[in-house]
C-alpha cells in the first residue's frame, strides 16, 4: 500500500524523510561496504534488487476478485538481511514511483519508512523468534512457521505503519489521532488481512523451493542451518 | 493473400480466422490482420518467417496465451471465448511449449515439474502419478525423473518441458522453435520423439527457422512476415523460392539438390525431393 | 515492457537536460503542494495536462492508466475523511465539514501525482540514473541502481514468461493453484537473478571488468534559457494563485 | 587425434598445448585433457560438435574467462600468465562475445554500454567516443546508439555486445553461436559483418552446430567431443561424413551434392562443392 504522491502535507512528508534516513543510510553504507569487501558483490546486489521490484510486481489473488501485488519485504528481509532491505527497499520504491507510479516521490520518505524500514525490521524480528522458539521442531516446520509469520506479520506491519502515518497527517475531526487510526485502518484492511496471509503463504513455498533448488545460495545466505540443511530432505510441496 | 489452401480433406481441429493482433499502439501497426489459420486434425504444420515475422505471437494467439484483438479462434468448431472457463477448456486441448525451456521449468524436480499441469486439470493423485510416469516414458526421460531441474542440459530440460505438456494430454501440441539450440543428434532424437507423439494421434503445429527441417518433416507450411505469405503442402510453399525470399528465408536444398538431380537424371522424374544430404549420398549410390 | 519507461524513451522531452524537467515539475509540485488548494492545484494540473498532452507529447492512454492506481489510493484515502468516529452523533457519524476537506486533498494530491507523472513519462532513467552521482551518491550505489535497472527488465520479461507458461498449464484457475505458481514462479526468480549475476560476472570479466562499472555519460548542456523557461510556469502559476488569493 | 594440421602457413596467434579442464569432481573427468589448438592470423576457425561437447569451454579458455586446470595458452607465442597482468594483456588482444547477450549487456543505454570496454583499456574520454562511434559504424547499428538496450531485439543486442567487443580492437574475436537464434536474414547480414571485420585483419573463432555454415564460411573447422576429433581445412574435414557421425554431426550438404554433380558431369572435377541451395540452382542453370 504505497500513499500517493501529494497526499501527506510537506511537513510530514519532511519529518517521515528525517525519519527513515537513518536507517537508509545505515543501509547503503552497509551495502558499500559489502561492495569494497568483495567487489564481485556488485553484480549479486544488483540482481537482488530487480527480484526485488519484480517480485513485488507479481500478481497475486486478492479478495475483491482484482489482481494485488505482494511487498516482498518478508522474504527479502529474511533473504538479505534488514540493512541491506533499508538499501535496496528504497531503490526498489523509487522505481515503483517513477516506472509504476505506485508511491510518490515526496511520500517516498513515509513510504521508505513502513516498507523498507518497519517491514524488514518485523519480518526479521518475528522469523528470529519463531526460529528460536521452534527450535526443537523439525527444520522444514520450523522455517515454514517462522517465514510464514514473518513475511505475514511484515505485510501487517507496513499497512499498521502506512495507517498510522495517514492518521497523524488528517487526524479525526471528533477523536483525533486514534479515531482516524480506525478509519484508515478498516478501510484498507479488506484487502490488506487477506493479503498479508496469502503472502505469508506464498512465501512459505518460495522458501521451500529453494530450499531444494538453491541450497548453497541459502546457506551462503545463512538461512539454513548448515547441520539440518545437509540431512533434512524437504518436500517442495506446500499449501 | 493465399485462399486457405483446399487440397486436404482432414477436418480442422483449431483454426483462427480474421485474427488481428498488435502489441502496442506505439509500433507500426498490428503484427497481422484478417490471419486466416487452420490446423488439421494429425497433420504437422510448419510455421515459417523471420524474426519478428510474428510466429511466436501466432502461436500464442491460438494456444490462448494471447487474446487477439479482433477475430476469433475456433477449437473442433467452436469458437473459443476469452474468459477463464473457455481459456480452460482450449487449454485442455492445446498445449503450447515456448522456444526457451527454462521459461516453463519452475519446479525444484522433473516429476514435480511434469506434474504441475495434471495437478492443475484437478486429476487424483494416483492419475497424476500415472501420466506423469506416461508422459516421462514418452519423452525417453524416465531416468531423469529424481532430478532436480537445474542440473539438466539444455537438451535435457527441452524434454521435460515437453513431458510437461504432454502429461495434460492435449490434442494439438503447439511447439516454438523446438529444434533451436539443439545439435543435431539431439534435433534427430526429438524429432523421432514428437513422430511417435504424432502417430499416437497429436497434431503438431511447429515454428522453425530451418526451412530445411520443415522440408523433411512438416506436411503443410505457413509462411508468415507479418502477415501471411503463403500455404500449402511443403512442396508446393517450399519448393517456391521466390515465395521464401518473400519470407526473407533462404532456398531449402532439397528443391534445388532434387531439380538439379532430376536434371543429371540421377533422380525419376516422380520421385521426391532428397530431403537430407544422406539421401543425396544414396541416390548418387555411395 | 513498462508503459511508463516505454514512453519515456519516445518523448520528445526526451533530450532536455533532467534539471530541466526537474524544476519545471518539481516546481509545479511544489505549487500543488504549498498553494492553497484552491485555485492552486487546479491551476497546477492544467498546466501539467497541457503541457503533458501538448509539447511533452505524452500518450493519453498510457497516462490515464498509469494514473489509475494511486488515484484509487488517494480516493479511497479521501473517502475516510468524509466521516468522523467516537463524536457525540455515535460510533459513525457525517462528518459535515468533511467533503471540504476530502475535496482538498483529492484536488492537491491529483495535481501532485501528475507533476510526477509527467517527470517519470519524459525522463528516461537511463539518462537519469548515471548523473544521480553529482548529486552526492556514492559512485557504487549509482552502479547498483543502474544495475538493478538493467536486470530488471531482464528478471521482468522472465517472470513475464514464466507465468504465461503457468498460465498455459492451467496454473492460475484456482486460488491453491496460484499461490502454487506465484510461489513457484518467485523461488525461479531468485534462482535466475543469482544465476544471471553470476553469468554477467563472467561475461563482463571478459570485457576487462575489475570491479569499476565505468560508462562513458554523454554530457547534455544545461542552458541558462531552458532552466529559465522551466522556472517561469511555476513561478507563473504560483503568483497568480496568490494574487487570486489577496484579490478575494 | 588428428596431428595438427600443417598445410597453412599463417603463424598462430593463438594457441592452447596440452589443456586440460573439467567442472567438478563429480562430472565423469575433465571436458577435455591435453588438447592441442592453435589459431592463425587472419583465418575463420569454427568450432563444431555437440552439445556438452566443451565448445564453450574451449573458447572460454582461449579467451582468459578460465584458466586451464593443466596445459598453456599462448599469445604471440609468449605464454600467457593466469594473474591480473596477464589476463589484462590477453584481453587486450582477444575477445569472447558469449551466446546470451544479456550475459554481457549491462548497462541501460547502447553508448554506454559499448563504452564499458574502452574505458577499462585505460582510453580517455575522446579516444573512447571515438572507438565507439566506429564500432557502432562497423556493426551498423549507429542508429541505436542513444536506445536503451531493454528495447533492442534479440538480433539487436547481439550486435550491439558485438560492439563492445570490437571497440576494444582485438585482434582475435571468439564468438559462441553467433548465429544462434537469427534468422537467415539475420546470419547473412552478421556474416556480411564479421566478413567485413576479418578483411580488416581481425581472426576470428566461431563456435556452432551448423555445419553448412561452418562450409561455407570457415576456413579451417575443428570438431570436439569431449576431446579433439579433427582439426583442419573445411573441405577436408567436413567432408568426412564418418568424422561427422563421430562428433555427432549430420553431414553437410555441400559435399554430398558436389560429388552427386561431379558424378553427373554438372560440376567440374577441380571446381569447389556448392555452398548454398541458390548455387546449386546457378550450376543447373537456373
Ligand atoms: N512482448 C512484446 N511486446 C512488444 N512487442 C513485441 C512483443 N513480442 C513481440 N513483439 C513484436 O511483435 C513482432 C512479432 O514478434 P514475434 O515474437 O511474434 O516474432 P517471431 O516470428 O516469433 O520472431 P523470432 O523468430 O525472433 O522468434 C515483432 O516486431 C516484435 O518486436
Ligand atoms: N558452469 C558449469 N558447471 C558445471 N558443468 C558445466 C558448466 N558449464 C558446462 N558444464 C559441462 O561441461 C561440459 C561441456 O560444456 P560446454 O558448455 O563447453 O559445451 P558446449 O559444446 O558449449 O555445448 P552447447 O552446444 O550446448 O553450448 C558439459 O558436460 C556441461 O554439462
Ligand atoms: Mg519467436
Ligand atoms: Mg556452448
Amino acid at each position: 500500500m504505497h500513499i500517493a504522491e501529494g497526499f501527506l502535507p510537506p511537513a510530514h512528508a519532511a519529518a517521515w524523510t528525517a525519519a527513515a534516513a537513518p536507517f537508509v543510510i545505515h543501509g547503503v553504507r552497509s551495502l558499500t561496504q559489502a561492495v569494497r569487501a568483495n567487489p564481485d558483490a556488485k553484480l549479486l546486489l544488483g540482481a537482488s534488487g530487480a527480484f526485488c521490484f519484480v517480485l513485488s510486481a507479481l500478481k497475486i489473488p486478492s479478495v475483491t476478485g482484482s489482481c494485488s501485488h505482494p511487498t516482498g519485504v518478508g522474504l527479502g528481509a529474511i533473504l538479505f538481511r534488514p540493512p541491506v532491505m533499508a538499501a535496496l527497499g528504497t531503490i526498489t520504491l523509487l522505481f515503483q514511483a517513477l516506472l509504476l507510479a505506485h508511491g510518490g516521490l515526496t511520500t517516498l520518505g513515509a513510504n521508505v519508512f513502513s516498507m523498507a524500514v518497519v517491514g524488514p525490521w518485523v519480518a526479521y524480528g518475528v522469523y528470529r523468534l519463531v526460529r528460536a522458539l521452534t527450535g526443537a521442531l523439525p527444520e522444514t516446520t520450523s522455517l515454514g512457521l517462522a517465514v510464514f509469520c514473518g513475511a505475514s506479520l511484515a505485510s501487517l506491519g507496513t499497512y499498521t505503519v502506512t495507517s498510522l502515518q495517514l492518521a497523524l497527517a488528517f487526524p479525526d475531526a471528533q477523536s483525533g489521532v486514534p479515531g482516524a487510526f480506525a478509519k484508515f485502518g478498516a478501510v484498507f484492511s479488506v484487502t490488506q488481512i487477506p493479503l498479508a496471509i496469502i503472502e505469508g503463504l506464498i512465501t512459505v513455498v518460495i522458501v521451500r523451493l529453494l530450499i531444494t533448488a538453491s541450497r548453497s545460495d541459502l546457506l551462503r545466505l545463512g538461512i539454513l542451518r548448515a547441520d539440518a540443511a545437509a540431512t533434512e530432505p524437504a518436500d517442495g510441496k506446500a499449501v | 493473400m493465399t485462399p486457405p489452401d483446399t487440397t486436404g480433406n482432414a477436418p480442422a481441429v483449431l483454426s483462427g480466422s480474421r485474427l488481428r493482433f498488435g502489441y502496442d499502439a506505439a509500433e507500426a501497426g498490428p503484427v497481422f490482420d484478417a490471419l486466416d489459420v487452420e490446423v488439421r486434425r494429425e497433420e504437422v504444420l510448419a510455421v515459417l518467417g523471420p524474426n519478428g515475422g510474428g510466429k511466436t505471437t501466432l502461436l500464442r494467439l491460438l494456444s490462448g496465451s494471447l487474446a487477439p484483438q479482433a477475430g476469433t479462434v475456433r477449437l473442433d468448431g467452436a469458437e473459443v471465448r476469452w474468459n477463464r472457463r473457455g481459456l480452460e477448456e482450449l487449454r485442455r486441448s492445446v498445449q503450447l511449449v515456448f522456444q526457451d525451456p527454462d521459461d516453463q521449468l519452475f519446479s525444484a524436480s522433473v516429476t514435480q515439474d511434469v506434474s504441475f499441469g495434471p495437478l492443475n486439470q484437478g486429476l487424483d493423485t494416483g492419475a497424476v502419478r500415472e501420466r506423469v510416469a506416461w508422459a516421462l516414458e514418452a519423452l525417453g526421460i524416465t531416468a531423469l525423473a529424481d532430478q532436480p531441474t537445474h542440473l539438466l542440459s539444455y537438451g535435457q530440460r527441452k524434454r521435460v518441458v515437453l513431458a510437461g505438456a504432454v502429461a495434460m494430454r492435449p490434442s494439438v501440441l503447439i511447439l516454438d522453435e523446438p529444434t533451436a539450440g539443439l545439435d543435431p543428434a539431439g534435433v534427430e532424437s526429438l524429432l523421432e520423439t514428437l513422430e511417435g507423439l504424432r502417430s499416437a494421434g497429436t497434431t503438431l503445429v511447429v515454428s522453425t527457422h530451418d526451412v530445411d527441417l520443415a522440408y523433411r518433416w512438416a506436411d503443410r507450411a505457413l509462411l508468415l512476415d507479418r502477415g501471411l505469405l503463403g500455404v500449402g503442402p511443403v512442396p508446393e510453399i517450399l519448393g517456391d523460392p521466390s515465395l521464401l525470399a518473400a519470407a526473407r528465408l533462404r532456398p531449402a536444398w532439397g528443391p534445388a539438390v532434387g531439380r538439379a538431380l532430376r536434371k543429371a537424371a540421377l533422380l525419376p522424374d516422380g520421385a521426391p525431393d532428397p530431403a537430407t544430404p544422406e539421401e543425396v549420398a544414396e541416390i548418387t549410390g555411395e | 515492457m513498462l508503459a511508463i519507461d516505454a514512453a519515456a524513451y519516445r518523448s520528445p522531452w526526451r533530450r532536455l537536460h533532467p534539471a530541466v524537467k526537474g524544476i519545471f515539475c518539481g516546481g509545479l509540485l511544489v505549487c500543488a503542494l504549498a498553494l492553497p488548494a484552491w485555485p492552486g492545484a487546479a491551476l497546477t494540473a492544467a498546466v501539467v495536462l497541457a503541457a503533458a498532452f501538448g509539447p511533452a507529447g505524452v500518450p493519453p492512454r498510457a497516462f490515464a492508466r498509469a494514473a489509475w492506481v494511486p488515484l484509487g489510493f488517494i480516493l479511497t484515502g479521501a473517502v475516510t475523511l468524509l466521516v468522523s468516529v467516537g463524536g457525540p452523533d455515535g460510533a459513525v457519524a457525517w462528518d459535515p465539514d468533511g467533503w471540504q476537506r476530502a475535496a482538498e486533498i483529492c484536488g492537491r494530491a491529483s495535481a501532485a501525482l501528475l507533476c510526477q507523472l509527467l517527470f517519470a513519462f519524459s525522463t528516461p532513467l537511463a539518462e537519469l540514473l548515471p548523473r544521480l552521482t553529482r548529486i552526492g551518491l556514492p559512485s557504487a550505489l549509482v552502479e547498483i541502481i543502474a544495475l538493478i535497472y538493467r536486470m530488471l527488465f531482464v528478471t521482468l520479461d522472465t517472470a513475464r514468461r514464466i507465468g504465461l507458461g503457468q498460465a498455459g498449464r492451467l496454473g492460475y484457475t484456482s486460488r491453491r493453484a496460484w499461490i502454487r505458481s506465484v510461489g513457484a514462479l518467485g523461488a525461479t526468480l531468485f534462482i535466475r537473478s543469482y544465476d544471471r549475476a553470476r553469468r554477467m560476472q563472467r561475461g563482463l570479466e571478459c570485457r576487462g571488468y575489475t570491479g569499476d562499472l565505468r560508462v562513458l555519460v554523454e554530457s547534455l548542456p544545461l542552458r541558462a534559457g531552458q532552466v529559465l523557461a522551466a522556472a517561469a510556469p511555476p513561478l507563473l502559476v504560483a503568483s497568480t494563485a496568490l494574487g487570486y488569493g489577496v484579490l478575494l
